[in-house]
């Protein structure tokens, strides 16, 4: 069951969605709600996909069931997309559909809105039109309305939702009811942004210091409003520089730090990541892609920045780069992120996308319990004194201290090239020395990457390899074509640097098609493949006009070559 | 009781008669005063002959990227409200790279002290003219002279609302450490810009030149921000040296809740402890 | 023969080694001038090396023949390197040899040089001593002297000259006398950064915004010294990144424009980058790499920026990057970047390095008819009108104009993605279009790039890989191989983005054991390669140190594997 | 003669009622009555809600990076002194990311006006504080309200050593005009603050609040740098319009004689011309 809500930026799209998101979650439905939106705060052509199966959906679909049509253009633009059995729910009093369209069911939006309480209610109104056509009652949705507004606006909402409830019950059509939910293990339902999030929060995260930029702002906006209850700091920097920088000084002073910010952001901060590995201060990195080059298309997804994150910033330097491929496991690897920043004192960049970013799922709580918040930090037995800030060791690893942990002793960090103390040289031996050092932690980060994720047989014919947030729409993809009778499977990659050979290693050479599935124009995760391990796929499917594949359209690519 | 020689490390790389000898060693005897032990003490620099400091010190140190000497110093505080920090960097760091950290941290008011070494020049990438070099003077990039007119960092700060503003001059020793100890203290963002002279590629503002120039002002009340604006302006024939400005506003640190009590980074955590965050999403 | 001048940092070493370089130049010998400095303005342990021979040298050698001490450091650092024949010049009044040390010719510097008209003459009595040791007369010194100086410090100097000839007249052994040369064809004496220099204006690049960084300084202050007369623009920004943006809006605004800048300042660059990449403005910008990452070592070498200057950048667009190999191709490739930069209309890269900028040799003088200056720009015939920035061509190539160009017309450059007007756009079929059409330059660019250099023959055995400044340690490695019995030949490249593939893949399987050379800690270029071909050398030598390679290092890594 | 119409295009994108109208309908105003025909006229921009600008007239454009509007206008000034160079862009362009451009160009005084749609907010990221948002205003980011200082455009501008400072008003579209005419005319740097209402995002500074508050004060000296900052330093209850100091000073231009005479990008060049250079290094 899909349905779409389109409008103009404004009208109220994301409320309608995220309450029948939830009111559906809690009914024990699986819900799926992604959003397109545009780079504007009024008008334009917005709309949410709301997509509703008996467990949780793992991308969109193109076909609709219901669309909710809150302007004119929004027809227009959908109309084609529309099952047979569909219904199109539109304000008659703003405008009329073609006279050939039987799937029209008018509903005054506004008049009712106006008649609960006020013009703004039509949201509400809409939502409670749509639980009507879904066949479903309205006691969760009220509910849920209690907890969400304020005192005074509840009353107004119940109402509205009931108009609209109301005003669809006679003329519901059957096609549109959803089959009774066998209800699922209770659930959440949370979006990519705030499951980040919450990730760094429970991650013992104390500070956050960024610049706003779409799509990462959702993460600064969770902890920001959150700062009281849970003992942390958000601080909005003048700038990108500031913000890396402010990140760096609060963590080379003992504190769990982070930043978020897209490409361009990125683009000003890769100096300070090149301090972080120089100084070897842990910090983690949320890079949320969105189509470039420059500002590109701000409120749209790509994955075109993988090759930026792994060489992005001056001199060389170990890092580690993970990204989120879905919301079950992103929870736990941002967690990961935090981990390797302090066990290998090293920057740790996450890669998500506007397609995680902005995509919320019904999906089982996440269990705490697997946390892991460990510092590493130096101790009185690890340390030694006067206590050398980069000690040679033979693994590399300097007990790392922070200001003021020893009484009586120092903690120089040096962005020159340094001795054990922290001091600047010039000295060729120390140099390589050091540079030994650094450079053996990358080799130690390789062995605590995570193998890609092998979805289907060993013994496909087909290998799907991807990475990031295409993990749901390959997954079906996997499914559609294994219905189709083909034999595929995928292998999909978190931990992206370095990276992990072995699974691909094996399974790659094995398979008789093996296509490298990425959301860019130059399969940088391909190139990349080939670079580590000079291996190569048979196939390379790109897209790049800033929309998240879907399952079906991977399939159908697929299918065209095998 | 400390003494300043516990604060004096190793050889320098400096010139000799470099200004920064007896800024450093002013510093060392402040801190000494002050006795502030060493690990109490953060200095946060960039990079540049000045930014070299946090080397030619016993003290904690975060010697960051050209420009970027403020930000970590502010990322510090967040960390650990027990530290005393301080940012030592030069005047091309300070208000050239790093303007636009300079106007803001000024707006944030962390308690940090900022001693900025102005040379007017750019010394460790060999005598480019700096925001606050004299017009005329001539570089080998500025090879006509310099045309822009200086950088006012007093005034612009005061305009800013920095609520501790000075101006000192290397060759006024006591002078200088005096205001360092006060600047440190001051709850808040104290600015001490220090007449440093480059003897190698500054050959308009030497020791003799600023020597000739700077004057104690007599009266001044340090609470007339109209009275220190107009001191900040005043360049040329009469320099003004001491505490131009002098008057607390809120910090940055007493805006968020979460910095009172102890340090942050040594607060537990675990887990466990924000399982709860998770039920607003049921 | 190799001269070493070493001492404290103000000490002179640099007008003892142009005096002694351009004067050997002008009689005729090869010289090869090299710098080794400190970060520091006084003091440390700083030294230029100066080899000499009847053609130019590629790079230098470890043995020494004439060591002038200027401090006692000097002579410790060094002795290790004296060839027995050699002599060691020093100042006897400031300190002594030890007393085994029978090479010692004892030169009172200070007190001739205070004889002559002041203590700052030292140098220049250094200049005449060691003239006097090569057993060359001082004519051709003296009229260097009246060309460099000012006229009221000219007769003091060649004072100073004659005082230290004639100091060491009745001492001097002949071991270390210069056979005469045999007068090379006219020759110039420059050095990385002023060839560079030289080219940009020749070039007809007539803006150039940058902020001062070491190793890149020196290509600013060659322009900014020659403004008034050559008639450009040179102007210190107040960081990296106005100076990118500055020049974009020069370059849009149809001025030949450029930046220069090390790693750190480029990081802060690379958001600009992405910025001429995606409103195809031409802009060059030279990145002269030194050791990283941060701040790292800053007036040493490095090749660590490869990947950076590749890959630095958010989103995907098309770019050159080209090389400074030696200072005989340098002149014409940076040349070439210009008019690559123009013709594509994108950004280009010109990655040099400390070695490189720094090192002077004598060559024949450039050929400027074979400077190409050509802009590219709309006429009236290309353009169509209304005007359209980017309008969609079968190549990729909007005729450009700038703005005033075409009277009523109207050039709208745009960050955002856009149509071809130049206005934002959000459609997905516009945005494929869009990185189509740009990324079809990519392909273009493939065409224009240079094959790799190959010295020796095809069907050598030992077949040496590098790119960049190595290429004279490289090549006087190859000889050194073929002299001591083994088949060696060198494939060096200079443009490396995108990389050219022709010859590599042809002669790298052929050989039997194959080096990779890089200046670098994690074989960036060897990657690459594997990136781009699938090709990989059998051994990879990496020196990370922050000096430069030598033929003779080259030659013992290469024959401790073979 | 040109008309305001000449200039319109397009669409736009901003909220209906948003500041921002006005403020192009008077700019086109302004242009038609100096009869600048759109080709010689460029604007740059930055990234934001303002920064738009270049979409919505119908001039050469530059629609660049967030915080990088000067800079480019900077370097097509070099290139070609006979284009009139308007940057047009926000509050958080201007003043927050782009901050260290902003004091940088003012001292180097490059003949452009700078309009800046000061809305107090970060309009098109969804409402987070700019550098001149109000103490208290509640954000999404700044949950509890905004704590630090706003950031006072005009004063800084005066102290940098800004020629033309003024401030203007979206709902006095006449005067904004006539103050776009003279800024565009100033030969120098001459900055305009522009206070825009944000229906959107800002609930304080609406329309409403502002006419409540903005008056142009009488018999106001344009010479007088003293009462200009005073002026510019009010605030709160009442807010002074107009153009608050008129004073030219070198241009950025002016310094470089390379630049007098034709426009650099339309001068012929061949390498041949230049074959001398080499002659030094021989
Ligand atoms: C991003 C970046 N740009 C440029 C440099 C080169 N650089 C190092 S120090 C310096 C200027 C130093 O001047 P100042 O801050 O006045 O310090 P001083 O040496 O005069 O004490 C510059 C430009 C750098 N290290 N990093
Ligand atoms: C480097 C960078 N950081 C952040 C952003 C995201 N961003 C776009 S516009 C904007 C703020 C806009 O505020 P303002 O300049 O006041 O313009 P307004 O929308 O209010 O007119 C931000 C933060 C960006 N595009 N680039
Ligand atoms: S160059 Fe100038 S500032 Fe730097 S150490 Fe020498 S005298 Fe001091
Ligand atoms: S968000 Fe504010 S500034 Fe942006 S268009 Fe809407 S009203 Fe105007
Ligand atoms: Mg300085
Ligand atoms: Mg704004």
């Amino acid at each position: 069951m899909n349905i779409v809500i389109g409008g103009a930026a404004g009208q109220g799209m994301d409320t309608i969605a995220h309450l029948l998101g939830k009111t559906l979650t809690r009914l024990g439905y699986g819900v799926l709600l992604s959003k397109d939106y545009m780079s504007r705060v009024r008008g334009g052509h917005n709309f949410s996909l709301l997509r509703i199966g008996s467990t949780t959906p793992w991308a969109q679909a193109t076909d609709i069931d219901i669309l909710v049509a809150l302007n004119e253009e929004t027809y227009a633009v959908h109309h084609q997309k529309l099952r047979s059995g569909a219904s199109v729910i539109f304000d008659n009093a703003l405008f009329a559909l073609p006279a050939q369209e039987p799937r029209g069911l008018p509903t005054p939006f506004g008049s009712l809105a106006r008649a609960a309480g006020g013009a703004i209610l039509a949201s509400t109104v809409a939502t409670g039109a749509v639980l009507s056509l879904l066949g479903l009652a309205l006691p969760t949705a009220e509910g849920l309305i209690r907890e969400m507004f304020a005192e005074g606006l509840v009353e107004q909402n119940i109402a509205a939702l009931r108009a609209g409830y109301a005003a669809l019950l006679p003329a519901r059509p059957v096609t549109c009811a959803l089959p009774k939910a066998t209800p699922l293990p209770p659930q959440i339902f949370i979006d990519g942004n705030q499951a980040l999030g919450m990730a760094a929060l429970a991650s013992g995260c104390r500070f956050l210091a960024a610049y706003p930029m779409t799509p990462a702002t959702g993460v600064m906006t969770y902890l920001a409003a959150r700062q009281q209850q849970h003992g942390l700091v958000v601080e909005q920097a003048e700038d990108e520089i500031a913000a890396i920088n402010m990140v760096l000084g609060a963590s080379y002073a003992g504190l769990r730090s982070m930043t978020c910010t897209s490409g361009g952001g990125f683009a000003l901060m890769v100096e300070g990541l090149s301090l972080a590995g120089m100084t070897e201060t842990p910090i983690v990195v949320v890079l949320a892609m969105r189509p470039g080059p420059a500002t590109g298309l701000p409120t749209r997804t790509e994955q075109g920045d993988l090759n930026f994150a792994i060489f992005g910033g001056h001199g060389e330097f170990p890092r580690a780069v993970l990204s989120a491929t879905n919301l079950e496991d992103a929870f736990y690897r941002l967690n990961k992120a935090f981990n390797l920043a302090d066990k290998y004192q090293v920057p740790v960049i996450f890669l998500t996308d506007q397609n995680f970013a902005d995509t919320a799922r019904s999906i089982r709580p996440y269990d705490f319990s697997r946390l892991v918040y460990e510092r590493h930090l130096a101790t009185e037995e690890t340390a030694t004194f006067p206590y050398q800030r980069y000690r040679l060791t033979e693994d590399g690893l300097s007990p790392r201290a922070y200001p003021g942990q020893f009484i009586g002793e120092v903690v120089l960090s040096d962005s020159d090239e340094h001795d054990e103390d922290g001091h600047i040289i010039e000295d060729g031996a120390m140099r390589k020395r050091m540079m030994d050092k650094r450079m053996l932690k990358q080799n130690a980060l390789a062995t605590e990457m995570s193998e890609p994720e092998l979805y289907g047989s060993t013994r496909a014919e087909i290998l799907l390899i991807g990475w990031g947030s295409t993990y749901g729409a390959m997954r079906e993809a996997v499914d559609t074509l294994n219905v189709r009778g083909k034999n595929a499977a995928m292998l999909h990659f978190s931990d992206l640097w370095p990276l992990p050979l072995n699974n691909v290693t094996t399974l790659l050479p094995q398979a008789r098609h093996s296509f490298c599935i990425e959301g860019n124009a130059t399969g940088q995760f391909a190139a990349l493949l080939r670079r580590e391990s000079g291996l190569q796929t048979t196939y390379l499917l790109l897209k790049y006009d800033g929309r998240p594949w879907s399952g079906e359209e991977i399939a159908r690519e697929v299918e065209k070559n095998v | 009781m400390s003494k300043a020689a516990d604060y004096l490390t190793k050889d320098t790389a400096w010139c000799p008669g470099c200004g920064n000898f007896p800024i450093r060693q002013a510093l060392a005897e402040a801190l000494a005063e002050l006795d502030l032990a060493p690990h109490r003490v953060l200095m946060c620099s960039g990079i540049g002959q000045a930014a070299k400091m946090p080397h030619y010190l016993r003290l904690n140190g975060f010697n960051g990227l050209h420009g970027r000497a403020l930000p970590p110093a502010v990322g510090a505080r967040v960390a650990n409200t027990a530290l005393t920090v301080i940012v030592e960097s030069g005047d091309g760091d300070s208000y050239g790279e790093g303007g636009n950290h300079f106007i803001h941290t000024i707006r944030r008011n962390p308690h940090l002290a900022h001693f900025v070494h102005n040379n007017q020049v750019y010394g460790l990438t060999k005598g480019q003219a700096s925001p606050t070099s004299e017009l005329g003077m001539q570089t080998n990039v500025q090879t006509t002279g310099v045309v822009l007119p200086p950088f006012q960092p007093l005034a612009v700060a005061l305009t800013m609302g920095a609520g501790f503003v000075a101006r000192c001059f290397a060759g006024e020793r006591k002078h200088l450490k005096e205001t360092m100890m006060a600047a440190i203290a001051f709850p808040g963002y104290a600015l001490v810009d220090i007449l440093q002279p480059c003897t190698t590629f500054n050959k308009i503002n030497t020791y003799a030149w600023y020597k000739e120039r700077c004057y104690f002002p007599e009266g001044h009340e340090t609470s007339d921000w109209q009275a220190a604006l107009t001191l900040a302006r005043q360049w040329g024939d009469h320099i003004p040296l001491g505490i131009l400005y002098n008057v607390p506003r809120p910090t940055f640190e007493s805006h968020f809740p979460v910095l009172a009590g102890s340090p942050l980074n040594g607060r537990p955590f675990s887990p466990s402890e924000v399982v709860g965050a998770q039920d607003e999403f049921r």
